[in-house]
């Protein structure tokens, strides 16, 4: 089976591209910059102790959620793992209760009981935010299979880093996406480690990570997650082909991220990865500056917008700071909401018998 | 009223909840075209198709995730894995996915789907296939578990637990199967959480869930004419909701409990209501409750010994004559 | 006696059992170039090289079953989760292979493996990253489970647990990785399946095991000062084999128990030691025995609520007193 | 990556063939032979109602597990799943300690602890017999670590169905077993159905199941398991590579089960296959009559010769029955024996605290 091909080499001529209006390009960009200012100030504020937990930053890798979120339609599902914040950002969500359910607030987007790994907006077909390495890879493709059941033409992505790969659900999945024709598209955010091991410490490939959805005949693309335009493209691809035929398909984009694997990773500088790695990335392969640069030279933008967007998302990520410190803690009590849907709304099923057994 | 087989009732329940409700779904390993292992669903993909009725490769892990996924967008899959035990390949699925989503999402997410199947020893299939769940998973806040003795409770169960929007583990029994009891005509839903007297006594309260309860029915008449006691023979069916105050008045009525369960003792559902009942009626007691569990070692294949590993009739006397 | 760290405590543990056999291995996500997430192994990989200690993909149900296959041919792996919630995705390979292999064979094979890794709530890392599997792995007859609470048990019960020739599920605490305490010098090994009372009292036993023994601690004090109530503290330690007699001596001498337990309470630990007493020793109690457990809910994330919902010494004082 | 070369197709001349003395011709029959009727005799107990569970038959697959056994040297090690007296009987072990095991008795090999599913013989390097679907693979995978780790020359043979690759295990432990270059052998007896199910309806494949292993840079060869030659002759590259490279491979032999999946399989005839198809097999690709032929047209062996043979394993199988008839069955309290080793054996560990919690 062939790498998805892609005919241009420079991806802002991709159909998908070109017809961007100025104004969708901008918002692409602001996009990024949305999820790497939320991250800076999210990461200040962890510093300072408001927040419990870990916190996996995703600056460094926006252009992926953004691309590809972009191009989602009403019947587009994602689901991701838990460095989501990008992709939560990306479909919508607002900086506020985002913020407040890494404060742990009840006005969190989970209510605090979820965390950092765990957002969720069901109304943005946004179904999370998963812990467990690669145990979001079965539910992408139930999502997908709820798409065809209802009938409706629409595509599942599910998002996974270079490490989750190596689950064996992973697998399970793919030979089953590709058994009963379903429209799931798995992206692998290829960033190069799993916690402290390089793709070479933990994954033996041929070509590519991608690649072995060739044993499941599943269609699959090594792309370069860098440049957003890139990302449509080939995303765009995958998508015709979950609309069009309801085959799965693998994309493997290689990206980078720029902080630890968690806020708390001692060993990510100069320890797995040497600091030049991390300074070449940031120079040369940053999302936000080669967009920003191409916007410049495509004139869609000038210096003065982006500053002018920059100084916007400052406030919105300021805002949502103060918004989650001054939001309530949940109450004690609230631990027993949410556990069960019957006894959350007492109906007969949820008034009868004991559901909780302390004392 | 008919009399039918236990598989059967079930198989009423999933046909009529196919016809009433378009989410419906019956996914497994078999359950189609080979009409189930255990023919539970016997015709219902000849008679639904393909898309209701869905044979799946050997990959639990990801059908059981599939199904979790799927009941987010809605869909309420019914879920069989071949034996239970099966479940240890897809537990992360079950605990987490199913279990765990709808708290982390602070309840914006609901799955309402039903894993179901054979959760049973006693079949001579060795310590790998003959796991008894319910203790595991009705230790999962978020997880819902049920368990059948009858052909009559398998219907009413099931249909309540297709119908219910948590995800519930339904455990059914191979050596109940063929099983025959009376199951009306007309429809009807047991719900969740609400226990069965099974036989009505004086003297002490056994109290059981699945075939422990014909276990403990069994005991009861022999102890009935042979030693002119009068037992309450009490039929959990739902292990999670649990009707703790069925088990409470049983307890404040015979003031001696003799509990029977096909669950290892430790951390057993056994352990769980003994220490119900001490916390809350232990001043009713005239004497310690005692448990009759299966013999606590992995599950023994020889078919001339492992009936002796479960509960048997004979035991729950013994426990019940030193009681009294 | 140096003063060290829970962590040390278990890294001089392997340390001087890889030293000691050849066939002890580590095995395990980040446990050799990272130094274990947790800095439990620091170290040593750069001492004892790729052979003794092993970084792995992540692959827990391949590892782990490696791990057994290995340790049927006389190996000792010693085997991390990164954290125990991660034992869902290994399931089977813990419950089936390690567990019932010995039993399948007739005695023929033998898995002298201990699996190990923090199990505990209350670090907001959610549901999903929170169990405490003490109870699910305690159920299983062919497992042991042991749970430390201090630097010192830490090291004793690691070293009895890599030459116990049966699999250990051997229970850690990233919340107690940091706590300093005593350790001698000189070797020295704690045996599985005995209880350590750590404080003595007469009014009430507080039984415990892990972190829950601190806070046991911790409630006993105040207990003591303001209350004039004096308790016995009993650390489990083990889990399974569980140490009995110290059990049913401790309640036999206060009469009254109070268990305190971070699993959560449907058939948790507390249910089985609860379970015990009612049937070994129920003419002793003066009291039914209480239990404090987590609050039975998946664990919350919130950094300001998850600490209420594990037990506090606020909560055990409360039962107490009520016991009184 | 190329599929494992065979030279020649005559794999009579195969190098690892064409110096077997006659002795070693006939006993390679022999063994097959021996595994058919200690099954048909297993069969009629079973039918008797001797046994209880299951009983998954071999009879059709006889050349996989003779041909790769005979190769087995010290630090070769075995381990299969349920469909596992083939193996066990190609080892070595007795039909009396098996067919006793079959009974529940306590002289089978496994105490009667087991039973079908379950046979072992460590002091034979066969390690079970295993009944979850692919739980046997990471096992498989430990045991090459192990004789690696040892310093040892040698393979484990690891024995799956052609439904079990549908297991993520299954992934997991090829990606292992290339990364750390492990000496494991994953044999796939591919008898075209699991259960019910053709593989056509389980499994996507491009090739074959084998060549899904090239996702991960591991060998494979697909071959013809009716010829134990060619079983021989295929395996014989694979535990070369193993020895001298320490590299994993993937075997799919192609076999037949003439019996249902197991004895309580209604469906097998007529229902999910059809008979001709089963007759096709016995007729044009049975192991025993293709080998009998050959060895006959080699002049190794004569037509009474085989009778002979058949006459003295018949005799076998039987006293086998018999030995499994008058053995005892275990005691109710050897129920609690073989749980823990320390408990067996009484030793300090074994006799502190409780192990065991009925009242
Ligand atoms: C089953 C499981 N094993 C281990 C972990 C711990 N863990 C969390 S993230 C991670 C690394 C994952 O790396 P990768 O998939 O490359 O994603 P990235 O963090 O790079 O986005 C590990 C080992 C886990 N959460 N779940
Ligand atoms: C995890 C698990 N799922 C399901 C089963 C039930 N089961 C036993 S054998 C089998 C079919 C396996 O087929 P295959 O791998 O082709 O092997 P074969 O029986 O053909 O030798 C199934 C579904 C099981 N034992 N374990
Ligand atoms: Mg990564
Ligand atoms: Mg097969």
């Amino acid at each position: 089976m062939p790498k998805t091909e892609v005919r241009s080499t420079d991806y802002a001529n991709a159909p998908i591209n070109e017809n961007l209006s100025t104004e969708e390009r901008v918002k692409l960009l602001r996009e990024m910059m949305r999820i790497r200012r939320f991250e800076q100030v999210a990461l200040k504020f962890y510093n300072a102790g408001k927040m419990g937990g870990f916190l996996h930053l995703y600056i460094g890798q926006e252009s992926i959620a953004v691309g590809t979120v972009s191009l989602m339609g009403d019947n587009d599902h994602v689901i991701t793992a838990y460095r989501d914040h990008g992709h939560a950002l990306a479909v919508g969500m607002g900086m506020n209760e985002c913020m407040a359910e890494l404060y742990g607030k009840a006005t969190g987007c989970s209510k605090g009981k979820g965390g950092s790994m765990h957002y969720f907006a069901p109304d943005k077909n946004y179904w999370g935010g998963h812990g467990i390495v690669a145990g979001q890879t079965p539910l992408g493709l139930g999502l997908a299979y709820g798409i065809k059941y209802k009938g409706l033409k629409g595509a599942a992505l599910c998002f996974l880093g270079d490490g989750a790969v190596n689950q064996g659900v992973v697998y399970e999945s793919l030979n089953m996406a590709s058994l009963f024709d379903l429209p799931v598209i798995y992206v692998i955010e290829n960033n190069k480690y799993s916690m402290g091991t390089s793709l070479e410490r933990s994954s033996v490939v041929d070509k590519c990570l991608a690649q072995r959805a060739e044993a499941f005949k599943v269609d699959w693309a090594l792309a370069n997650g860098e440049d957003v335009y890139e990302v449509r493209a080939v995303t765009q691809q995958a998508l015709e082909r979950a609309y069009e035929k309801s085959r799965p398909t693998v994309i493997e984009f290689q990206t980078y991220r720029y902080y630890g694997h968690s806020v708390a990773d001692a060993k990510h500088k100069g320890g797995y990865r040497k600091e030049e790695e991390i300074e070449r990335y940031k120079k040369q392969h940053d999302p936000i500056v080669i967009f920003k640069n191409r916007l410049l030279a495509e004139k869609a933008i000038t210096e003065e917008q982006f500053e002018a967007i920059e100084a916007e998302i400052k406030a919105e990520a300021d805002e949502s700071a103060r918004f989650a410190e001054e939001s309530p803690y949940p109450t004690v009590e609230s631990i027993y909401d949410d556990v069960y849907f019957e006894v959350d709304r007492q109906t007969e099923a949820g008034r009868t018998g004991r559901f909780f057994f302390n004392n | 009223m008919a009399l039918i087989e236990y598989r059967d009732a079930l198989n009423q329940a999933f046909a009529e909840e196919i016809e009433r409700d378009p989410n419906v779904v019956l996914i497994g390993e078999e359950v189609a075209q080979y009409d189930g292992a255990y023919k539970v669903t016997r015709g219902l993909w000849k008679k639904y198709g393909d898309k209701r009725v869905m044979d799946t490769p050997i990959s639990e892990a990801a059908f059981i995730g599939m199904g979790v996924g799927a009941s987010m967008l809605g869909l309420r899959p019914v879920i069989e894995l071949m034996f239970w035990s099966f479940a240890t390949v897809a537990y992360d699925q079950i605990i987490n996915n199913a279990g765990q989503i709808r708290y982390m999402s602070g309840g914006l997410i609901n799955c309402p789907i039903v894993i179901r199947g054979p959760a049973n020893g006693g079949t001579n299939v060795g310590a790998t296939h003959s796991h008894t769940p319910e203790n595991w998973l009705g230790a999962i806040p978020g997880l819902k578990v049920v368990s059948a003795a009858t052909p009559y409770d398998a219907k009413g169960l099931m249909k309540a637990a297709i119908r219910d929007n948590d995800p519930v583990m339904f455990m059914e029994n191979t050596l109940l199967y063929g099983n025959r009891g009376e199951v009306p005509e007309e429809e009807y839903i047991i719900p969740l959480g609400v226990a069965d007297l099974k036989r009505e006594g004086s003297d002490v309260s056994l109290i059981a869930h699945g075939r422990a309860v014909l276990t403990a029915l069994k005991a009861a008449e022999i102890l009935a004419s042979e030693h002119n006691i009068q037992a309450d023979v009490l039929d959990l069916r739902s292990i999670r909701p649990l009707d703790e105050e069925a088990i409470l008045k049983t307890v404040r009525k015979t003031h001696r409990a003799v509990l029977v369960d096909e669950n290892k003792p430790f951390c057993g559902v056994s352990a769980q209501i003994s220490a119900t009942i001490m916390e809350q009626a232990f001043d009713d007691l005239d004497a310690p409750v005692a448990r009759v569990c299966s013999l606590d070692a992995p599950a023994i294949y020889s078919p001339a010994v492992e009936p002796l590993q479960l509960p048997t009739p004979e035991r729950v006397i013994e426990k019940v004559l030193k009681l009294a």
